[in-house]
């Protein structure tokens, strides 16, 4: 694919998705997302856990598991590309080139009997045709990069021999090793210590800026999203719920359950206090009622909500999708 | 190229005054050893290593006159001196030859010349010749030695040995030395170790194989109507029998015993466990022309379920009876067996079958733990031999525990008589005793086959299994 | 008053496979009130599990007292520890693997009622069930029907079953998404105030531990480097490490109520320790932006702070009284 | 209204996984196995009922016959039925091979639960036993068994049950660690359940499906061991027939009356495939927590 | 590492030093008299001859002190000789060794050979039309019964091809075509169910492995599939196989015993059948703890190869 630097094209989205379906044989687990984001951008997607984030992450880079989930509707535009027209080979040019992912699970998402080295630059090979003294003086550069010590006898270490944060510094290296364009970070710290934490979305934040890559920060977690985001989604139950700039989404959520969600953080409430909550569990995937999935939880519920699907609610470049808006 | 023959087992050693095995007894009898005198095919004693003898009147004096020109597969001439150490050799408690009972009667040995020996007797002993035939004469070099003819023989016959690959083949070459004008046409001869019947029946039919010697009737019959391969057959001197342990109730009661005999029908027994291939058969093989009665003699050999019962209320035992049967783990008589437990059934008999293994079976057989026993035993072509130690009261294998005075002095007497037409009536006698009262049914006597190519030529089987006649065999190309 | 419960100086080693030892606990000393909520927060690793299982005497202490009732827990014998167990109960973090999957939820509430022999178990299991606001319906269920937050539930009723005075509660809600979080605390919370349980409160999320706590031990690779009242720490905290904690929890804008102790964002350097390298001196020092030359030689011992406006609270660093601690260069 | 109530009782308990226990990935191999396994369970408990003749009525008129109207699959040697002789071999064998298995479990769980639960020495100790039996290929212990206690259905079940006890050790030990540290143990016992509690009301029904799915990889392979000791002439002896007996039986007599050796041989092979397949099918569906150990 | 490799071989040493009690025991507490059954049933026998025999060969001596006496010399290198033919128990079993390894090895290479192909093959067939019918012909693989397999195939080429020269043994070395045309059939037969086992066994391995993050991992960063197939899942998938491969020595030698009896090969397990038979103990007794020493061993050497290729375990 050609990649120019047209102004035109520069004004484009990097991403788009657009009314996005993901469905398994008995359930539709995504339904309906719509997400742009722009060339240098960082978005958040949020959510409680099992509403979708990681599938739809997964969907971008056309890595949904194999005869089990499917893009039922919609599509996915990246640089102008639909995904869904590419086959194989050609998606393989662009993942881990152009767009690149980070994991959940530093513990497990490297393989744990290849060197560090290699891993990080089989990247490299691949899409950059590098080998040799080229490839490993590039890897060492990665690596420190990432802040990671850069010797030799570095880069034959085993997954095993470091720590959680070093780990997750080693797949940030191998996602940035091609300078992607998108970077794809689905919870990249809940696996991690808070300490840790702080560092890695340090680390992201610098290398973003370094880059001036695009990323889509999934996490369940309000606060990385308030911290690192300029705009966020809000997911519940497979659907948009809310989206908007990250200080008004945190400011004046629409959606009750964004309002609810914040509510409960025991930060935002007197020590000692009885934190509100919000009673019963996301409904799952196949289970989900008709009008607002929030309904069955929501303490503002009205009629309406279990039976009509909910409306926008726009305030500039802030949206949210509720029969009964907070104020 | 040597004759290709396939055996079953490997032989257990090789050394001729130890081993009792047909496994080891097929391959060195007459191929590899000789003794003083021979059979023939015909059961005839013939002149072996010595050339003739004589008897004096008293019959307790053998001369016998050594052939000359023989020399050992070594190199070594044989003498008189060779003759006395194999005897000698035999005797010896240290050796622990099964044979030794067979010169039981000799008292003692006079070599007067290199080409003469004198077996002195303390009294006539019929069976002498005979036992001769099987006791094989080594060079004197190994009378204290129990080790070395295990492993490598050394005699006089008209094939030497090569090489023992241990379970894989023996291979024999033809003794250019061999005293006899008609030396061996063969190259030699190599007996393949071959234990799976299937494949040493693929191995003949294929030609990987020349020769299958002494194979029962089942397999016999699979090669009928095969082509390119030719069978040859005799009735042989092994028998099959049930024995029975007379110190037992009830079957210290002849009656018992004897209804035992009327339950059993020997011609299923031919037809079921020998695949037809066999002959019922008395205490002595049919093969033994000059001893063995014709069946009519005997009226238990007429089966009849009637009579067995009657005279088991004769004997006023309570039915059913309930005894076990050790059986001997070959495929032959777990075959008898079952279907003697199947018509003894019939009279409430209740058989258990024990099929141990063969080291336990032995042990069992050995120390008369059984109340009835099938087995398969090789047979002699002297009754003596077989009778004495088996049927005579305290015989060495006596496991019945039998005891029978008149029969105890028919044996006496059989065993010193020389006349042959007195000795006839003598087992005749015996014969009677043991048929259908005795501790044991006979059953059968099987028929023995050889298998081999149509192009091998020249052989002819043998009722005591010894494939001596390997030495006039030949293969056309 | 005395204490519910004091732990003096534990210490806890595990042999490991090369023949070395983790030192998971190194004397860890605090005390319990009846009634109290203990926080214990620290970073993974740093024994937080193991304090609650050998408070538990799940695991055997290498050494040191757990004084309860009078008695040592950490040499009682067998009987005697059965008895203890009914005074003290576990929830775990884990609301999937702490429940057997193959029995009913009132197989799990009633077991500790049969272990105890209590009589009048399906109106006690009822009485539990509806106290962690479940139906009673959910008795003849298995636990995979339910969701996580409502598996905890069953686990906090199963570990009220024997009526404890104290819980540990190990990382009982991290596991659980925020919004059902919040469901747990409020349980907690109840129970103490309700039944005037004990909790200790193991978490390595601050504010959870902030929000429950009256008292709050801050533990670092096996040592307990800060402890004091709940509101001692989050005002005014003074172990580098705590500090550091504090700083680096994500905050919402505007949501904040109170201008946090500290600010600035303390972004550690360096690794976790591990058993494969322990430092000398202070733990802490390879990854304290306040070291100084003397941290890597001598280890603090947990001290009242010179002029602390919280008497209560102790704190292991040399230089927790420098007020230049505060301002990290 | 305030914010949420946790007092307000729960809705309706809410999977959180799709159920996931127990579901069968590949239905068709799977009923195919259950399907066979539950025909060839009812031939061997119904034999003697439904077999058309009698195993051990020899009829010698009709010896070595192939197979006609009268008798299905032919008949022996003596003359007995072939096809009621394997279904009443098919009852001999799957006793052995029950028994055999079933004293093996045991046995065997026992060892391995308690070198689970236990630890240090008694682990050691056991495990170590367990390593010398299974030093001897399985073979080569069950004829050593065999000589000691002479030929024979019951030594051939005693031989397969020592030789396949070290497996269920072994094999159970793992998962049992598994269990013994979960959190549900854990807490048990936090309450003060006793140690035989724990082992036979926790650990045990929680390793109910990798024993499942053992018990039917091993019966399939006893099945296959039987076959080969009586192939031997060293397992089950006559009269009663097993269907390695037969097949080693048949084989004297292979180009006479091939049908002998090759239905039973299929008939092992039958039995040995369904159940190996049954196996198969569960450990598919296997605990996923289990199976990552 | 050194530690782990200590642990091993002072387990090592215990259980092989178990074994040989186990070996002993075992063949002592077999009924049946090696003397009487080396006289055989026709023989005349008198309790003095007996009791001679016994002597000669140390059987009158207490079970233990026999033990003692046969482990002091097994470790000076002396398994004595062979009841039956005098010879010296380590020359005969020397003759039965080369057969019998000749065949497993080639049957487990074999087996290796085509197992992964196939293991590969029945991971890529996962959820597709004819993964049924592979399945089930890998569970017939592992289930026909070799020595079964080993008469049918013989049945057949002797009817197909009848002059094809494929039984009984001839050693690599006087003429290597012989053999190995010889050792092909009984090879195969026996490495059927090992070649089912270990494709079966990859499959799932190889399935496993694709399950996991690090997969996925790979697939983000662009890597084709074959390169995902070959460099990360195999080689994390073949760490298992090698491990079982040891196990599958077992299974070899539990075959091999079967199968050299119908195929007439001159291997162990037709001496350690032959030697029971004939309560041949001095060979026996060398024969098994051969047998099972190899087998620990290999099984050594299968883990220690295992913390070679498996990076986490060295630490
Ligand atoms: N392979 C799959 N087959 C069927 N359903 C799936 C599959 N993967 C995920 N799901 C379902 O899709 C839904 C969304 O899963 P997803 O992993 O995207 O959630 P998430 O928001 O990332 O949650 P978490 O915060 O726990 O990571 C869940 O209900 C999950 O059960
Ligand atoms: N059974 C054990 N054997 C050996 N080492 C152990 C054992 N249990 C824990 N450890 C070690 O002890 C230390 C403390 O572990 P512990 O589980 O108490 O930490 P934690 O603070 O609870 O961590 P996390 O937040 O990850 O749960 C760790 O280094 C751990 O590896
Ligand atoms: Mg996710
Ligand atoms: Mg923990």
């Amino acid at each position: 694919m050609q990649h120019s630097s047209n102004a035109d094209v520069q004004d484009q989205p990097l991403l788009a998705i657009e009314d996005l379906h993901l469905s398994t044989r008995s359930a539709v687990l995504v339904e309906g997302i719509s997400l742009t984001v722009n060339r240098g951008e960082m978005v958040g997607l949020l959510g409680e856990s099992g509403c979708g984030k990681t599938i739809t992450a997964l969907s971008v880079l056309g890595l949904l598991p194999k005869h089990a989930v499917k893009v039922s509707r919609g599509r996915i535009l990246f640089e102008q590309t639909n995904m869904a027209d590419l086959d194989e080979t050609e998606l393989n040019r662009i993942r881990g080139n152009r767009m690149a992912m980070i994991f959940q699970e530093p513990m497990t998402s490297l393989n744990p009997i290849m060197t560090i080295g290699a891993q990080i630059g089989e990247a490299l090979e691949i899409h950059r045709k590098m080998a040799g003294r080229e490839r490993k003086a590039e890897v060492k550069r990665l690596l420190g990069l990432v802040g990671l010590p850069s010797e030799d006898a570095q880069l034959q270490r085993y997954p095993f021999q470091l720590s959680g944060g070093q780990r997750q510094r080693v797949m940030i290296a191998i996602a940035l090793a091609c300078e992607p364009a998108l970077l794809i970070a689905d919870e990249p710290t809940t696996a991690l210590d808070v300490t840790i934490q702080a560092q890695i979305l340090d680390l992201i934040a610098e290398m973003r800026k370094r880059f001036g890559m695009a990323c889509v920060m999934v996490t369940h977690d309000l606060g990385v999203i308030a911290e690192t985001c300029d705009r966020a989604v809000v997911m519940y139950a497979g659907r948009i719920a809310e989206e908007g700039p990250v200080d008004d989404l945190f400011g004046n959520p629409i959606h009750r359950y964004t309002e609810a969600l914040i509510g409960t953080i025991p930060a935002a409430n007197p020590p000692g206090s009885r934190l509100p909550a919000i009673p019963g569990a996301v409904p799952p995937p196949g289970e989900r009622p008709k009008g607002c999935a929030f309904a069955g939880r929501c303490n503002f519920a009205i009629d309406v909500c279990a039976t009509e699907t909910p409306p926008e609610v726009r305030r500039g470049a802030h949206a949210g999708y509720c029969w009964n808006p907070a104020s | 190229a040597p004759l290709q023959v396939a055996v079953e087992q490997s032989p257990s050693g090789l050394d001729p005054h130890i081993v009792t095995a047909f496994s080891s007894f097929q391959i060195i009898d007459g191929t590899i050893y000789e003794g003083l005198t021979a059979l023939d095919n015909d059961l005839n004693i013939v002149p072996g290593l010595a050339s003739e003898w004589q008897i004096s009147d008293d019959k307790t004096t053998y001369t016998f006159t050594l052939r000359e020109g023989v020399t050992f597969h070594g190199g070594d001439a044989m003498t008189s001196a060779d003759v006395v150490a194999s005897l000698n050799r035999v005797l010896a408690e240290n050796t622990g030859s099964p044979l030794a009972s067979r010169l039981a009667a000799v008292d003692s040995i006079e070599t007067p010349d290199d080409s003469t020996v004198v077996l002195n007797l303390s009294a006539p002993s019929a069976p002498l010749l005979s036992s001769l035939t099987s006791i094989a004469i080594v060079p004197a070099k190994y009378e204290d030695d129990t080790d070395s003819l295990q492993r490598a023989p050394d005699g006089t016959g008209p094939f030497k040995f090569v090489s023992w690959q241990p379970d894989v083949a023996i291979t024999l070459e033809a003794n250019a030395d061999y005293w006899d004008e008609e030396r061996p046409a063969l190259e030699g001869v190599v007996f393949n170790i071959v234990p799976e019947a299937a494949t040493r029946q693929v191995g003949l039919n294929s030609g990987q194989y020349q020769m299958l010697p002494n194979i029962d009737g089942v397999m016999a019959q699979q090669f009928q109507g095969a082509g390119g391969v030719q069978l040859e057959e005799t009735l042989e001197l092994a028998y099959s029998l049930i024995g029975i342990n007379v110190s037992r109730p009830p079957f210290d009661n002849a009656k018992v015993r004897e209804a035992i005999n009327y339950a059993i029908n020997r011609d299923d027994i031919v037809a079921a466990a020998l695949f037809g291939a066999g002959v019922p058969g008395g205490p002595l093989s049919p093969a033994l022309t000059n001893y063995a009665l014709p069946l009519e003699e005997f009226g238990c050999f007429t089966p009849s379920a009637d009579k067995a019962r009657a005279l088991l209320e004769e004997a006023g035992i309570e039915t059913p009876i309930e005894a076990t049967l050790l059986v001997l783990p070959r495929d032959s008589t777990k075959g008898i067996a079952q279907v003697v437990q199947q018509q003894l059934a019939a009279i409430g008999i209740d058989l258990e079958l024990d099929i141990p293994e063969i080291g336990q079976f032995v042990q069992n057989w050995r120390n008369s733990e059984f109340d009835m026993f099938v087995s398969l035993n090789s047979g002699t072509i002297e009754p003596d031999d077989y009778f004495y130690r088996t049927f005579r009261t305290g015989g060495s294998t006596n496991v019945f525990k039998y005891s029978n005075e008149t029969l105890d002095a028919l044996l006496d007497a059989g065993r010193e008589e020389t006349d042959t037409a007195k000795r006839q009536e003598i087992y005749a006698d015996a014969q009677r005793e043991l048929a259908c009262q005795g501790p044991a049914a006979f059953l059968t006597y099987g028929q023995l086959y050889t298998a081999m190519r149509d192009n091998v030529d020249g052989y002819s089987i043998s009722p005591t299994r010894s494939m001596r006649s390997l030495g006039g065999t030949s293969v056309t190309e | 008053m005395s204490p519910l419960l004091s732990v003096r100086d534990l210490v806890k080693h595990y042999p490991t496979g090369s023949g070395g030892r983790v030192l998971a606990l190194d004397g860890i000393s605090f005390d319990l009130d009846a009634g109290e909520i203990l926080g214990i927060v620290g970073e993974s690793g740093c024994g937080k599990s193991t304090l609650g299982r050998t408070i538990m005497r799940l695991d055997d202490p290498t050494s040191g007292e757990i004084i309860y009732g009078g008695r040592d827990i950490a040499t009682i014998g067998k009987r005697d520890l059965k008895q203890a167990r009914r005074d003290i109960q576990m929830v775990f973090q884990d609301p999937f693997g702490s429940l057997n999957p193959r029995h009913t939820v009132g197989t799990i509430v009633g077991e500790p009622l049969i272990v105890h022999g209590i009589a009048n178990r399906r109106e006690r299991i009822a009485e539990l069930l509806d106290l962690v606001g479940l139906p009673k319906s959910a008795m003849e269920r298995l636990p995979h029907q339910f969701s996580g937050g409502q598996r905890q539930r069953i686990a906090i009723a199963r570990a009220l079953a024997i009526s404890p005075k104290i819980i540990v509660a190990d990382e009982a809600v991290s596991a659980l998404d925020v919004s059902i979080q919040s469901q747990i605390i409020n349980l907690l919370a109840k129970l103490r105030a309700e039944l005037g349980l004990s909790i200790i409160f193991i978490s390595h999320d601050l504010s959870v531990v902030r929000h429950v706590s009256d008292r709050i031990g801050v533990m670092y690779f096996g040592k307990l480097v800060e402890y004091g009242p709940s509101q001692s720490i989050f005002e005014a905290p003074r172990h580098p490490y705590t500090r550091a904690l504090l700083s680096a929890v994500p905050r919402i804008p505007g949501r904040e109520l109170a201008q946090s102790a500290v600010p600035e964002r303390i972004v550690l350097t360096g690794d976790v320790p591990n058993i494969a390298h322990r430092p000398e001196g202070c733990l802490f020092h390879p990854r304290c932006y306040w070291k100084q030359p003397d941290c890597d030689r001598t280890s603090p011992e947990l001290r009242v702070l010179e002029g602390d406006d919280f008497p209560a609270r102790t704190c292991a660093c040399h230089f927790a009284d420098d007020p230049a601690v505060t301002t990290p260069n | 209204m305030s914010g949420g109530t946790i007092e307000r009782p729960a809705e309706q308990p809410v999977p959180t996984h799709p159920a996931r226990r127990f579901t069968l990935p590949e239905p068709s191999l799977y009923n195919l196995s259950l399907g066979m396994i539950i025909l060839i369970t009812i031939v061997a408990v119904a034999a003697p009922w439904i077999a058309p003749y009698d195993p051990l009525e020899q009829d010698i008129i009709q010896r070595l016959k192939g197979p006609s109207a009268a008798h299905w699959l032919g008949t022996d040697q003596l003359g007995r039925d072939l096809l009621s002789r394997i279904m009443h071999g098919l009852r001999a064998s799957l006793a052995i091979s029950a028994g055999a298995v079933g004293v093996a479990l045991v046995f065997g769980s026992i060892l391995g639960l308690l070198a689970a639960y236990y630890r240090g020495w008694t682990e050691r100790i056991i495990m170590r036993l367990m390593d010398v039996l299974f030093a001897f290929p399985v073979m080569l212990l069950a004829i050593g068994v065999i000589a000691l206690l002479g030929p024979g259905s019951f030594p051939t079940a005693a031989a397969i049950a020592i030789v396949y006890t070290p497996i269920f050790a072994r094999l159970l030990r793992a998962p049992a660690l598994v269990v013994a540290s979960s959190d549900y143990v854990l807490s048990a016992r936090s309450i003060g359940a006793s140690d035989l509690r724990i082992i036979v009301f926790h650990i045990l029904p929680n390793l109910a499906s990798v024993i499942l799915v053992q018990v039917s990889l091993l019966l399939s392979s006893a099945i296959l061991v039987e076959a080969s000791l009586s192939f031997l002439g060293l397992g089950t002896q006559p009269p009663v027939p097993s269907l390695g007996m037969m097949l080693s039986e048949g084989r004297n007599f292979l180009f006479l009356a091939p049908w002998a050796a090759i239905f039973s041989g299929l008939a092992i092979l039958i039995v040995a495939f369904a159940l190996n397949l049954f196996g198969d099918a569960l450990r598919d569906n296997l605990d996923p927590r289990l199976r990552q150990s | 590492m050194l530690k782990r490799l200590r642990d091993r071989l002072i387990d090592l040493a215990i259980v092989i030093f178990g074994v040989s009690i186990l070996v002993f025991g075992f063949i002592r507490m077999i009924p049946g008299d090696a003397v009487a059954i080396m006289l055989g049933a026709n023989a005349e026998v008198t309790p003095e001859r007996i009791a001679a025999i016994r002597t000669r060969l140390g059987l009158d001596l207490p079970i233990h002190e026999q033990y003692f006496v046969w482990v002091s010399n097994v470790l000076r290198g002396d398994f004595g000789v062979s009841i039956w033919t005098g010879r010296p128990v380590i020359e005969e079993i020397g003759h039965h060794v080369w057969p019998t390894l000749q065949l497993t090895l080639l049957a487990l290479l074999t087996a290796i050979v085509l197992a992964i192909p196939l293991g590969i093959l029945m991971a890529n067939i996962r959820g597709r039309r004819g993964e049924a019918f592979v399945q089930a012909g890998s569970v017939i693989g592992l289930t026909v019964p070799p020595f079964w397999l080993g008469i049918i195939m013989i049945l057949v080429l002797s009817t197909v091809a009848p002059s094809l020269q494929m039984l009984g043994y001839v050693p690599f070395t006087t003429d290597p075509i012989g053999n190995i045309q010889r050792l092909i059939l009984p090879a195969f037969a026996l490495s059927l169910p090992i070649m089912a086992n270990l494709a079966r066994l990859l499959r799932s391995t190889l399935l496993e492995a694709m399950q996991q993050d690090y997969i996925r991992t790979a697939r983000a960063k662009g890597v084709p599939a074959r390169r995902i197939l070959y460099r990360h899942a195999l080689r994390n998938a073949i760490i298992p196989f090698v491990t079982s491969v040891g196990i599958m020595a077992g299974y070899l030698l539990s075959g091999a015993i079967v199968i050299e009896q119908v195929f007439a090969i001159p291997g162990l397990g037709r001496l350690i059948l032959g030697a029971i038979a004939e309560r041949n103990y001095p060979l026996l007794q060398a024969a098994i703890l051969l047998v099972t020493c190899s087998f620990v061993l290999i099984n050594f050497l299968v883990d220690i190869v295992y913390t070679l290729i498996d990076p986490r375990i060295t630490e």
